[in-house]
């Protein structure tokens, strides 16, 4: 199957929905080992990138993911700004001009954005941070589609790893971002950015279905 | 909790019209993106003197924009870095060919959101530099230091440079200088609230204190009890001495500086001991500050930051100033 | 209570040590009887103008000493009025023959240990004038007013006139009319702890305001449920423009003080409601000050004081100033 | 009988202790209308009035009170220190010279004292002061001296005279002092200054016999 500008359209719209949903519980694991900003800053964003889609109903896939990142870029600010921003611009780049795509070109894409989050945090995976959940995921996705996996099924195996990877923060020592000032006493905590980008990709699941439920949403809280 | 603000998410515009309202020979404030510019800026051939960060740290930034110290600032919303698009505003705002210095304080959020700000400037070829503050002696690692107190320092001495008409290249060096030259650590009392969590963010028994605080409502590193100060600051410029290697006839700066919460009566009787721990081991407290200088909401606790003086730092610091929050000479 | 001191006995002297180094040129810390000075003082023929209180409030009164605004303070034990020897020792250490004016907030305490002074005094032939300040309108019975705000504008006023050789009666004119454009009204969020007592020396819910509180932890008039700021700032300005008869053209000076716990970013909040509040009325904001001016120890809330000026008044608050917690124009 | 050096001294003992023993307790009364100083401040001045007794050994009774009264004016501070020192500098200006006095010389003595408070407070009774209890005692005490009573029996009576002055002051409302700005909140609680001058009247009673036992000073608190 092929993802279209309407799909890319929902999964923001989503994923909106989804971190506006789950602000306070965001904000509350960034209370236990960061600055209590994290669901209010997301939520900011993804709401000024909802406010832009109307506009871009007939931009390509590319233009979209673009003005996404620089949204976030303008609006979230602290360490997820830059990075999903960076992500989002980096995907959008090498989509540019694209109405439809398929499971290798996503692939691609966040292979992109992988590297725009490594590259803009210096980061490396086991440092506690959203790299953990977001890496095993691209790298799961990237498989299944190679795999000769559906889009579906590949995306649910990478939801799958997202969510190990985030709660595989929980032991971790942090060593990068704001957590890491804790040293030892961040550990035994889940991270922030990691829970984010869960349910940012949570979003990305059933693109080529109807918009979830509530009790499709219900079941990813 | 209880708080002086109209609601959580107007408290960083309604206090950014204040200062405005307050200071209107002094500072310009712009919104949208938002950022606090010198009501002459831009000036030519002075090199532009930019910081930001979160707010909820005032009078920091935004209290030391004026002659002799930024020429902007950009506070993002509460703890919360500044974006791209508030830095680039302020640099084109402030910026004339001399260049622009960037004072960065050492968070993840603040480095990558200047970093990229800066890449738009290289490209557009505006000259620009910039110093990470990393003065909080509270973890051991050098590069997990967080810029907290000797970012007003650096501040002021990069000021004071680009005001005598100081290249970019020595605005930055001696910014630098005065970064290495300084360290900080803090202690909480109580912990701050972040309006938007309307609770605090961390819970403080009744005789407990938290060494190595930052000054984002982030827990320290050391849990304790409360004890008379003399035996805090004893704990404290320990820290800060060892870690800067003062010695006997070295000349510092003091900044005893209230997070909040913490009465001027108290930052006094701080600052007495440190004075008196100082002049026990023969360091020469050349300078201070006292008072509320880089808060953390209602935080109660203080920071001390020592910096090794010399000449050249010296008369950086005594050079005029004339901004909200610090102002002398002028 | 947790609090950064060393004991409760210590709290003033241990911050009257830090005043004095952190500002040795241009106060000295004079003990038992405690007073604070400036450093050039007694200065021929410049009226020496004196205040005191007790301590808690500071910087009030010891961080005003120095040029264009103070001669001495004396600090009085917590929240305790200064005893006649301190007073007569500060006034021998800072008067010449021009004379003395003494500045004295409105407390049975403050008024009797002044007045007992000045009957010392005049024995001794030396001229002596007092301007008392009664400026909280929290109270509707004029002689009931506590003096708060309203006496660092007072002690501003009267040590300008000083510094530019008015007369003794110059100077407590000046300063009397100064008291008589002045209204003030407190606002408090949580009470103080008194070092000797060691807890709050009231209690308010968690939703619980205090409007009317005066600066020595005592509760207020009114006690009323927290609200978005414009709320509290419109009844609070209402007080205050009622009572001082304030009108459209008026011309004011506006100080937001904080009581000691409240962190800058509300003190900014604060002052632009009282901003948009006076604006909408066409009163003029022609000066304001916003900070820690007059704490209560470590009380949350603040103080909002009005004063209607004119060009002398105005003239008066420009003309330079350079104390610890006070400085332009040097 | 008559009243000697040594009565005196012994009294200001035992007002030195009495306020020492009930310093918390004025302070907590003055912490519900007051600024929470009361029974610091006299217990600062007293104990500095029992470090000048031991040089005034060889005094006169005057010269005691004088000094009582500049020490407390010396070292008090707020309301209670310029009255009582005003109060006590009084009393030793009229019994100057004298190293012993009766019962006319103590009420005449307490006569001044008394104006002393009312002077410089420019305060009459039912304002919810500390008058409010001395008043009624040095009229008690008046009458029950020309009357022809003992001693001690015209101090017993008039410690009773400032006890029901000082519980009088509970209905009140304050109009001068600290309380006053309370308007009618200041009612319903007992004045700190009526207290300490209880206290103080306390240390007045049984001067010709030795000074009190433990179980005594008991009873008085
Ligand atoms: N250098 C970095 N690389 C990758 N992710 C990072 C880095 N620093 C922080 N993060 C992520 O950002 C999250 C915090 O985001 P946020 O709260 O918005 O920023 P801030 O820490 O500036 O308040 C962390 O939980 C972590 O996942
Ligand atoms: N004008 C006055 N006349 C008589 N007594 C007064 C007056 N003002 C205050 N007092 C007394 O002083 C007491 C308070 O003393 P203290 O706490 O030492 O002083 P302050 O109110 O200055 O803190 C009050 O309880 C009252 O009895
Ligand atoms: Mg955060
Ligand atoms: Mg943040
Ligand atoms: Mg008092
Ligand atoms: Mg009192």
């Amino acid at each position: 199957m092929q993802i279209t500008v309407d799909h890319v359209i929902r999964f923001l719209e989503r994923a909106a929905a989804l971190i506006r949903e789950h602000a306070t519980e965001l904000t509350e694991l960034d209370t236990v080992i960061g600055d209590a900003d994290h669901g209010t800053n997301l939520n900011r964003g993804f709401s000024a990138v909802v406010v832009k889609l109307d506009a871009l109903q007939d931009g390509d896939i590319g233009t979209i993911l673009d003005v996404t990142g620089k949204t976030l870029l303008a609006t979230v600010g602290g360490a997820a700004g830059p990075l999903y921003g960076t992500a989002f611009r980096r995907a959008g780049a090498l989509l540019a001009g694209r109405h439809a795509i398929e499971g290798a070109d996503i692939a691609a894409a966040l292979e992109v954005a992988l590297e725009g989050i490594i590259e803009r945090g210096r980061v490396q995976r086991g440092e506690k941070t959203m790299l953990d959940a977001i890496a095993p995921g691209v790298e799961t996705f990237r498989s299944a589609i190679a795999e000769g996996k559906s889009l579906e099924e590949a995306a649910r195996c990478a939801l799958a790893a997202v969510e190990e990877g985030m709660r595989a923060t929980i032991p971790m020592q942090a060593t990068k971002g704001r957590a890491a000032f804790l040293g030892p006493r961040s550990i035994g905590h889940q991270d922030p950015g990691a829970t984010s980008a869960y349910y940012i990709a949570c979003a990305m699941v059933g693109l080529n279905v109807d918009p979830p439920s509530d009790q499709n949403e219900a079941q990813l809280s | 909790m209880k708080m002086l603000i109209n609601a959580a998410d107007t408290v960083v515009s309604d206090a950014l019209e204040g200062l405005a309202q307050a200071h209107p020979g002094i500072v310009r404030v712009m919104r949208n993106p938002d950022y606090v510019v010198r009501t002459d800026a831009p000036l030519q051939q002075q090199v532009a003197i930019i910081s930001g960060g979160g707010s909820g740290h005032e009078p920091m930034h935004i209290g030391y924009v004026g002659r002799g110290m930024l020429t902007a600032a950009c506070p993002g919303a509460i703890f919360t870095s500044p974006t791209p698009d508030q830095i680039l505003a302020a640099t084109y705002a402030s910026a004339s060919r001399a260049g622009v210095l960037y004072i960065i304080k050492n968070y993840a959020g603040d480095r990558m959101n200047f970093e990229i700000a800066m890449e738009t400037l290289l490209l557009e070829g505006v000259p620009v530099a910039s110093v990470i503050v990393a003065d909080d002696v509270a973890n051991p690692m050098q590069d997990l230091r967080r810029g907290t107190g000797a970012t007003i320092i650096v501040e002021k001495v990069a000021g004071a440079a680009a005001e005598m008409g100081a290249s970019l290249e020595e605005c930055a060096r001696v910014a630098r200088r005065a970064e290495r030259q300084s360290r900080s650590i803090g202690v909480a009392l109580s912990a701050c609230t972040v309006p938007a969590l309307a609770r605090p963010s961390f819970h403080l028994g009744d005789n407990e204190i938290e060494i190595g605080i930052g000054i984002h409502g982030e827990a320290g590193r050391q849990r304790t009890t409360i004890a008379p100060v003399a035996q805090i600051v004893d704990q404290l410029c320990s820290a800060l001495v060892d870690d800067l290697d003062l010695r006997a006839g070295d000349r510092t700066l003091a900044l005893v500086n209230g997070l909040g919460a913490t009465s001027p009566i108290e930052l006094y009787i701080v600052f007495y001991e440190v004075a008196r721990w100082c002049a026990a081991r023969h360091i020469v407290l050349a300078r201070s500050l006292v008072g509320n200088y880089m808060t953390s909401l209602d935080m109660a606790g203080c920071t001390i930051t020592l910096m090794r003086l010399d000449d050249e730092l010296l008369q950086l610091w005594d050079a005029p100033v004339c901004t909200p929050a610090l102002r002398w000479g002028v």
